[in-house]
């Protein structure tokens, strides 16, 4: 009996729906802005699990592929903010998320 | 095809237009574009005549089954000589030395573009999508060139004509939904919608407060456009499309509307008197005379209907006329308030012949254009109802005393000591000429004008919705 | 040869307007003078061999105009012995009248201009008078009322002729609206204002109908004819120079009026109500202007008022039927009128420009031709026996005898006060002491002296043109010398010795009446003209304004509708994400559960 | 091998309940370290061997050190962080049960249609992968180093913002 048989596909569905809550929940919860960047790559990590688990039940390699390019853009996505965060945090000197309300309507 | 011609020439021009800055250059070009746009709609006349229908359709949007459909009738065919006149006689008398010229003459291009496209439409979807084209230029020559109060009056004009043309969205969807069979209610309903934008356009009497301060802001060569063709939409917008989509809704509330129109010219020509300012007064007066021409469409007489385009094309050339004089004052003397100007008819004698000769044709002088026109529009209304007749005949009476009062406060009377001399250039000379001749001929011999626009030529094609 | 004549009388006048007005510049001064006058003599020659040669009425087609739907409009000429009459009678006091002006105008600047206007008015009355519709009358009749316009306010520096200009215009312009609705009417019922057409199918017409349509007619008249409720403009046209006022305001213009009630006879016959109306409005109009005459001080406003008496005659004499005595009259008045005119032009000359009788008196040693003349014009116009007036007036009184006792009466009166009226003007102004201050007037030239001549001669003669019958000459004769003799006398006796004049003035209220023409202006100004323009004036301030406001209570109301949701956007990228979350677990929840 | 999962999703949960409800950044920080290699294990258990690994570089190794270094530049450790309202806390944490709550019971009321069928195993090894790469994948492949390079240039530009700003 492979793995995949002895695991049914919900517990997965389950494990990621969980990991994607809490990391939305760190999104809405923390104030300081590497959190929040943090939170949003685990919630891309819990797609991505679900993403290959899948692509194993169905025995098709484009979900992998699909999982390799998520990377590829979350890391540009990571690099980008940091850098955003870097000269937030020299224009206002603190990260905190609340304090960037500049862009008002 | 040349209709096709005819109506994206302009835009093209228009586009060349905004790329020249030289002032030399662009007028140049400007008046080189207006001339080739003459001699198209001549020539399509010419086309017209010989085959007696003009049209041209494309497939556009295939889902929708909208269809580029353009179909001109004889009417039409007088609005577009129109709409190519008055803007030749506005290119020709602007002079170049303003702001970035080039992008000044393309808007005005662009409007005649969008009135060509108007005048030639024959499905609805069109002609909502020309209608709302043409509020642009204006606005954005209001905006740039206007006079002092102009972001108030730029405001006020796009309001009021975004709400008319939304009032003719409704309406088109309207008419679409049903798929061109409106019931009797529908029609009513139709016919109210479709009434509220074309009286903002006209402008009858309740809907027309951006009309005085509009005219009163733009420079002259928009308010000769928005005078002499913009108003005329409205009228054509009666005649193309009320009367095919809600003909019951017109018969049922053609007394109401006549009676509106008759305050509005009441109204235009009691208020056209107390102007203190020279474009105000030709504001109000053109109040009255579109009121009176609206009030003829709805008359339901071939001689009224036809009376009334005729009229359209006259009264588009006396505003030119008027419009032209009060620009070519302007110009030398700086002001076109009444209190301070006079004297001007012992300075320069020919302009204040070509003015006696508009206002002339302007208040419906035998032997003028505005004659024949204002005896077959009384006519028409004399036969819905005397009493409508003698009302509109008041206009006659007021118009020429407002008339002559602006002539006497313009021209007569011994004039502030340091008013310049008054020389007209060639240009302004020929100009002003061909338009008092071409008043005169009107006047006597106005049938070849009016064979141009018999009632015979409604029937033929019926703009359906979008095909 | 009557088609050549016809069209040769228009066309005179219409190309002496042309040369004058496009080659004005270039012609050294009188040559356009003498250019009109030409041109007005062409037309008076070929008209008047028109009248000799041809018996025959006939229409000639010119070019028709237009045609629309069932109403059409042609313009053609028509020769009958009326209109070739009156063609005759305009052109030829209206040549003798240019050749006065010649002299009368030959110091203005604007000498070319004059002329121009004068022909082209010399051309839209000969198409009043010929054409053979209504609505080619029109043109003539609003042709008319712009030359008036352009020649009251020939010197239009000074303000006040500017604006009795425009006065004129727009009360001329108020009974064109009768007269076109009356056109509107005819176009209505036969889709054509022919004569011929109306005039036939005219009877057939509903009684209502037609009293309508006659009505209109009448407001046409009384518009351009100066009667009661619009005349206030013709005492104000007296500002233009006085060849206008003889041939405008005196001869011609003033009896297109009688000329449309005598060409539409047949109308009026139809319509009683309205014919009374005509002889009511002509006689109130003939007592009103005797009795302002009697005590107006300006020269040319006297005359003013006798004209508009004398037409008042007219029009009742056309009211109760008699069209002939009417136009006969009319005839008479335009020769002798024209003379009292140029004589009081040649006095106003003269003095340099003195109007105020008053300010005149013993003229008759300095102007003994003028005297002479006006004189001949005064018995004229009074009805002394061998001159014309009295034929002509007294043929309107038979009528009106015969007409109805009332107006018979009236209009004795009538003549008895304007016979007052005119020796109180030849004695102020030629007789009594010289109230002239320094100046010394001298007589007109020779080119002003031959039409006055020419005018004295027709107003004698005049009279024989239609020969009375026998039967009513001789009493009628022996009570008009009496009341002459009577009112002559009377006259002297008050203004003709050397007498201080002013100190005379009586300012009893009914004199005061009479100086302001009983207010008649002033009512209307208050009346009607004051609160219309203040009405305009407050619509233009309030209810602009109150539609500018509406604009704008619009606009912020918009504003105000938007204003909460603008409140959300606070920010804050917290409150952004989880009003997404929401959402989407909306989404969630919507589309799968 | 089912408890195996067990402990690795255990691990997983629990590692990013901490990065979220600790006050130290760094502890957070480390945690998401663990839930990363946690994840990974659970590749490897997927026999995606080849995105295990690349997990562990990519994510572990580069994204990890890149936020280590960005909180050291930063010193963030010092300043207490400020926490949000404790109203709005509780509702977010409400609405994201409540999001949990929705996938989970779509997860149940939907109809399994995953159906297994046994054939072989196949392993996501890198020889398996590699050709798909580069042939079917290969115009997104490369697409991926066009927003790489985008990327750079962005935090280039971004980066040198404040040096310009400082030498006028």
């Amino acid at each position: 009996m492979t793995y995949l048989e002895t695991i049914p596909s919900e517990w997965y569905l389950i494990l990621s729906a969980i990991v994607f809550c809490i990391g939305l929940c760190g999104v809405l919860i923390r104030r300081n802005a590497m959190s929040v960047l943090m939170c949003i790559e685990m919630m891309l990590n819990a797609v991505m699990l679900l993403l290959v688990a899948f692509s194993g039940y169905y025995r098709d390699f484009s979900a992998q592929i699909a999982v390799f390019f998520i990377m590829i853009v979350a890391a540009a996505e990571v690099a980008v903010g940091l850098v955003i965060f870097s000269m937030m945090f020299k224009k206002t000197s603190s990260i905190d998320l609340d304090d960037w309300g500049h862009l008002k309507g | 095809m040349i209709l096709l011609g005819v109506i994206l020439f302009p835009f093209l021009s228009a586009i060349v237009s905004f790329f020249l800055h030289s002032e030399k250059g662009s007028k140049a070009w400007a008046l080189l574009s207006v001339f080739i746009e003459g001699f198209l709609v001549f020539f399509s006349a010419y086309l017209y005549s010989q085959a007696g229908y003009l049209s041209v359709e494309i497939p556009w949007i295939q889902t929708l089954g909208i269809h580029l459909h353009f179909g001109v009738r004889g009417f039409e065919l007088w609005m577009m000589i129109l709409s190519a006149v008055v803007p030749a006689m506005a290119v020709v008398s602007s002079s170049s030395k303003r702001a970035n010229p080039g992008s000044y003459y393309g808007l005005l291009l662009g409007m005649q573009g969008a009135l060509m496209g108007l005048f030639a439409c024959a499905n609805l979807f069109l002609f909502y999508i020309f209608w709302e084209l043409s509020i642009l230029p204006s606005f954005f020559l209001l905006m740039g060139w206007g006079g002092l109060r102009k972001e108030k009056t730029a405001v006020t004009y796009v309001v009021y004509s975004l709400a008319g043309s939304f009032a003719l969205l409704a309406g088109l969807l309207y008419v679409f939904m049903s798929g061109g069979q409106v019931s009797v209610y529908g029609q009513m309903g139709v016919f109210i919608l479709f009434f509220i934008a074309v009286a903002i356009k006209i402008p009858l009497w309740p809907f027309h407060s951006w009309q005085p301060d509009t005219y009163e802001q733009t420079d002259h060569a928009t308010t000769m456009m928005v005078a002499g063709v913009l108003s005329k939409m409205g009228l054509l917008g009666i005649l193309k499309v009320m009367l095919l989509f809600a003909p019951l809704g017109a018969v049922f509330s053609s007394d109401k509307v006549i009676g509106l129109a008759i305050v509005s010219i009441l109204y235009g020509s009691s208020l056209a008197l107390v102007q203190g300012h020279f474009k105000r007064v030709i504001a109000y007066s053109s109040l009255a005379h579109m009121g009176l021409m609206a009030a003829s469409l709805f008359s339901g007489t071939s001689e009224g209907i036809q009376g009334s385009i005729f009229q359209m094309g006259s009264h588009a050339l006396n505003v030119v006329g008027l419009i032209w004089i009060g620009h070519i004052i302007y110009e030398r003397t700086g002001t076109l308030k009444l209190a301070e100007l006079g004297g001007i008819r012992s300075r320069s004698p020919f302009l204040s012949a070509v003015f006696l000769v508009v206002i002339l044709g302007s208040i419906g002088f035998p032997l003028t254009n505005g004659f024949v026109g204002e005896t077959l529009m009384l006519f028409g209304l004399y036969s819905v109802h005397p009493l409508f007749a003698i009302l509109a005949g008041l206009s006659l009476v007021l118009g020429a005393w407002y008339m002559m009062r602006l002539f006497q406060a313009v021209m007569l009377g011994k004039g502030n000591s340091n008013l310049p001399e008054f020389n007209l250039t060639w240009s302004e000379r020929i100009g002003l000429g061909v338009i008092m001749v071409s008043i005169v001929g009107m006047g006597i011999f106005p049938q070849p004008f009016l064979d141009f626009v018999t009632p015979s030529s409604f029937k033929e094609s019926d703009s359906s919705c979008t095909q | 040869m009557m088609l050549f004549g016809m069209i040769a009388t228009l066309a005179f006048p219409l190309i002496g307007f042309f040369l004058i007005t496009l080659l004005g510049r270039v012609l050294p001064r009188p040559v356009g003078g003498w250019l009109a006058c030409v041109s007005v003599a062409g037309a008076f020659i070929s008209a008047g061999t028109v009248l000799l040669t041809c018996e025959s009425s006939a229409t000639i087609g010119l070019f028709n105009w237009f045609e629309v739907g069932n109403v059409s409009a042609h313009f053609s000429i028509l020769v009958d012995s009326l209109s070739l009459w009156m063609s005759v009678m305009i052109t030829g006091v209206g040549g003798l009248i240019h050749v006065y002006a010649l002299g009368y105008m030959k110091d203005d600047v604007r000498l070319n201009s004059f002329f121009a206007y004068f022909n082209l008015f010399v051309f839209f009355m000969l198409v009043l008078v010929l054409s053979d519709s209504f609505l080619g009358m029109f043109i003539g009749w609003e042709g008319v009322g712009l030359c008036s316009y352009l020649l009251i306010g020939f010197w239009y520096e000074t303000h006040a002729y500017a604006i009795a200009a425009k006065k004129a215009f727009v009360m001329n312009r108020i009974g064109d609206l009768g007269f076109l609705f009356a056109i509107l009417m005819m176009l209505f019922f036969w889709g054509t204002t022919q004569f011929s057409v109306v005039f036939i199918q005219g009877l057939g017409l509903g009684a209502g109908v037609l009293t309508a349509m006659t009505m209109g007619l009448l407001i046409g008249a009384v518009g351009k004819s100066a009667q009661i409720p619009l005349f206030t403009w013709l005492p104000d046209a007296m500002a233009g120079p006085t060849p206008v006022s003889a041939l405008i305001h005196a001869a011609t213009m003033v009896t297109a009026g009688v000329y449309l009630i005598a060409r539409s006879h047949v109308l009026f016959s139809g319509a009683p109500l309205t014919s009374l109306m005509v002889v009511g409005l002509g006689v109130a109009t003939a007592v009103f202007g005797a009795l302002v005459a009697l005590v107006q001080r300006d020269i040319k406003k006297v005359l003013a008022y006798s004209t508009m008496s004398q037409l008042g005659y007219m029009v009742s004499a056309a009211g109760f039927g008699a069209y002939s005595a009417a136009l006969f009259h009319m005839t008479t008045h335009a020769f002798f009128k024209a003379l009292l005119f140029l004589a009081a032009g040649n006095v106003i000359h003269g003095l340099h420009g003195e109007q105020d009788i008053f300010k005149m008196g013993g003229l008759r040693k300095k102007l003994p031709f003028t005297f002479v003349v006006f004189l001949i014009g005064t018995l004229a116009i009074v009805g002394c026996p061998p001159f014309s007036g009295f034929f002509s007036k007294d043929a309107i009184l038979a009528e009106a005898f015969a007409y109805s006792r009332t107006v018979f009466v009236v209009l004795c009166v009538v003549s008895v006060m304007s016979s007052f009226y005119m020796f109180r003007l030849l004695f102020l102004t030629f007789f009594g002491n010289a109230r002239y201050g320094e100046k010394h007037p001298h007589e007109g030239a020779l080119v002003m002296q031959i039409p006055l001549a020419i005018l004295a001669v027709l107003a004698t003669v005049g009279g024989c043109l239609d020969w009375p019958q026998e039967s009513i000459l001789t009493p009628v004769l022996g009570v008009t010398l009496v009341v002459l003799a009577l009112s002559g006398g009377v006259a002297y006796f008050i203004f003709g010795k050397q007498v201080d004049v002013l100190a005379k003035q009586p300012v009893s209220m009914g004199y005061r009446m009479l100086w302001n023409k009983f207010y008649v202006d002033e009512v209307y100004q208050r009346i009607i003209v004051g609160p219309f323009l203040s009405l305009s004036r407050g619509l233009n301030q309030y209810f602009e304004i109150f539609l500018g406001k509406l604009d704008v209570v619009s606009l912020r109301s918009v504003r105000w509708v938007g204003y909460p949701f603008k409140k959300m956007q606070d920010g804050n990228s917290g409150t952004y994400i989880l009003v997404m979350t929401v959402g989407i677990l909306c989404l969630l929840v919507g589309l799968f559960l | 091998m089912v408890t195996l999962f067990l402990v690795l999703s255990l691990l997983t949960v629990l590692s990013a309940l901490c990065v979220v409800f600790t006050r130290n950044l760094i502890y957070s920080v480390l945690s998401l370290i663990v839930c990363f290699f946690a994840i990974a294990g659970h590749y490897v258990l997927l026999k995606a061997s080849f995105l295990a690994v690349i997990q562990v570089i990519v994510y572990a190794g580069a994204i990890m050190v890149l936020f280590l270094f960005m909180l050291m530049l930063m010193n963030l450790n010092k300043k207490a962080e400020a926490s949000k309202p404790f109203s709005l806390k509780v509702v977010a944490v409400g609405v994201c049960l409540l999001v949990l709550v929705a996938l989970v019971s779509i997860v149940f009321l939907s109809a399994p249609r995953v159906c297994f069928a046994p054939l072989a195993p196949v392993s996501g090894s890198v020889s398996a992968l590699g050709p798909l790469l580069f042939n079917e994948y290969a115009i997104p492949f490369e697409l991926t180093s066009i927003l790489f390079l985008s990327a750079v240039a962005g935090v280039v530009m971004i980066g040198s913002y404040g040096k310009k700003a400082k030498k006028q």
